[in-house]
């Protein structure tokens, strides 16, 4: 804990995260001294129960949208990739080290080092990004000098060479007319209708019946959007638990050929562990928190 | 040398204009009685007498000319350099207009994203462009293109320029979800 | 102040032009060899410090600017539209490309940490940035900075991005460390 005492300054004159502390064992404090303290070898990223890590953000998050304060975005995606680092740092420190190819880069740098380096670098890019905004906005500031040619010198002039062809005069006219989309965080999965997995069992125990066996394509094939499919995705593991199919699967990433081995008729239990209470919000949310794997 | 604040402002605002610019103008911005920036502006004529260029009140506005001095060298410049050849952005404002003519600089301007006035007065100076009547309902000048733009491309009529591609409208946004869901 | 003939020939030069002019062409223009050239532009920047106006380098050329100082008042008379503000994942990303270009996406992605190809999409919209050719072995697409890049960060080039080395030592070596671990 004297770590821990020893870098608070240093946070505090960072004062950029701010909200999300986590309470460990072994580590008690703000999420960034966190990350501080293991890039400066201080903690041991194998000691750090990144689970636990995980539960209390959600919990934080969760806190918060209680309050009003709603979803801190920024805060969500910071630390989802600093988390993804983190797991990716503890799975190569756990992991034997046959995955490295090459033993001479192991040789000449732990894995360990590497993704600290690696943690480093992220936060590097991030730091000179805020260069960039800086610069962009003090070179707005000053506007260039841009006249016109004047019509003696035009008249001095020889022929003007337009220097390109009618079709790659046409390519700059379609790139030039082209509308600048402004860059947006595409919001529409929000206002997603909602998709029911219980629903989307049905449909799939109807259609596997009445075909015995289909691949996974042709079983989505009138899906009409992403979350279906996910849905049915998820109602075929549920489905499989009870042992109601079989899945089989020749190569790696190649077709998924599912067959019915359950009752020709009758209901089958359908799960809705994956469905929540009619909501307003926030459901592919809620959905994407569960773990199908359970 | 002083050069107080009002001084630095009008060099600032001339320096970047292609058209002159009056007395009682640089007043209104600048928010000073017009005999200040008389008085500026004349301090500024004699700060660049040793200067290769100059302050020239034209038809009641100011504007930076290059010194008559160095016409020879700047002559040269133009002759000699690239200036045969058109510039990007010359060449973008010129696509522009060649695609939409008859077509208003304002609408140039908020299709190219800057402003296209000194551009499209030096197509204009290099007989690439021209007047095309009034846009009834705001007054604006309208422009096309001339002749001469058909031969120096190479192209018998209007007619000859390849077709745009169509446009899709809905398909960056259409891609912008599917990102975000492989995500 | 010593303004010789050099000075006000590069002054008389830049005061007609609409695009940025190396150094090479103003030493040709002007027969002098390069270095007077560069010591006197040298010299005029620092003659205009006190002026509303800056003699700057931007992406190779050199050009005059108003001075940040008079933005306000400059504003007034600019009717560009706003740029659009870029995103933090915008500028992560376009720093990610400036300091690793030329670069796949798939290799953007992995140091961000993310998907980041609706974001890649957007800075080649804006033209910031564009395609570089195909990388060797893996057939990925590889991209780099614009020119218009560098315009926008007021950069003379891409040498002139400030370092990354205080943040990150022997990170050349590094990054294909974790390129065969992210595999």
């Amino acid at each position: 804990m004297d770590l821990i005492e020893g870098n608070q300054i240093e946070t505090e004159g960072d004062g950029h995260t701010g909200g999300f502390a986590v309470h460990l064992e072994n580590f008690e404090g703000p999420f960034d001294l966190l990350l501080q303290l293991i890039s400066k070898h201080k903690l041991e990223v194998t000691e750090v129960a990144l689970s636990a890590v995980t539960d209390e953000f959600i919990a934080y998050i969760r806190q918060l949208e209680q309050s009003g304060e709603g979803w801190r975005l920024d805060q969500a995606t910071e630390f989802l990739v600093v988390a993804a680092t983190l797991l990716d740092l503890k799975a190569a420190k756990l992991l034997p080290s046959g995955e490295v190819e090459d033993e001479a880069d192991l040789a000449l740098l732990e894995a360990r080092d590497l993704l600290f380096a690696r943690l480093l670098q992220y936060r590097a890019f991030k730091e000179i990004a805020a260069t960039f905004s800086e610069r962009i906005a003090a070179t707005e500031k000053s506007f260039p000098r841009v006249v016109a040619l004047d019509p003696a010198l035009a008249a001095l002039l020889p022929e003007v060479l337009i220097g390109v062809g009618p079709e790659r005069f046409a390519a700059i006219a379609d790139r030039v007319m082209a509308p600048k989309t402004p860059p947006v965080v595409p919001v529409e999965h929000i206002h997603r209708p909602l998709i029911n997995v219980a629903d989307e069992s049905r449909k799939v125990i109807e259609f596997l019946r009445s075909h015995k066996s289909m691949s996974f394509r042709a079983l989505c094939a009138d899906a009409d959007e992403p979350m279906v499919v996910i849905a049915r995705f998820l109602a075929l593991l549920d489905l499989y638990r009870t042992g109601s199919l079989r899945f089989e699967q020749v190569i790696a990433l190649g077709e998924l050929q599912i067959s019915w081995i359950g009752t020709e008729s009758g209901e089958v239990a359908v799960s809705d562990e994956f469905d929540i209470a009619i909501a307003p919000l926030e459901d592919s949310d809620e959905l994407n928190n569960e773990d199908p794997n359970d | 040398m002083t050069n107080s604040e009002i001084h630095r402002s009008i060099e600032a605002i001339l320096m970047i204009v292609d058209e002159p610019v009056t007395e009682t103008v640089l007043a209104t911005i600048l928010e000073r009685p017009i005999e200040e920036v008389q008085a500026a502006l004349s301090d500024l004529v004699s700060q660049y007498e040793d200067r290769g260029f100059q302050l020239r009140a034209i038809n009641g506005g100011w504007r930076f000319y290059s010194h008559p001095d160095e016409s020879a060298v700047v002559e040269k410049f133009v002759l000699d350099g690239q200036q045969a050849r058109l510039t990007q952005a010359a060449l973008e404002t010129l696509a522009v207009i060649a695609y939409r003519q008859p077509v208003s600089r304002a609408r140039v301007s908020a299709i190219r994203g800057v402003n296209v006035e000194a551009v499209m007065k030096t197509l204009i100076n290099r007989g690439l462009i021209e007047e095309a009547g009034i846009e009834g309902e705001s007054g604006a000048t309208l422009y096309k293109t001339t002749s001469y733009f058909l031969e120096r491309l190479g192209l018998n009529s209007l007619d000859d320029l390849p077709a745009l591609a169509p446009y899709l409208p809905d398909l960056a946004a259409l891609d912008e979800v599917l990102d975000s869901l492989t995500d």
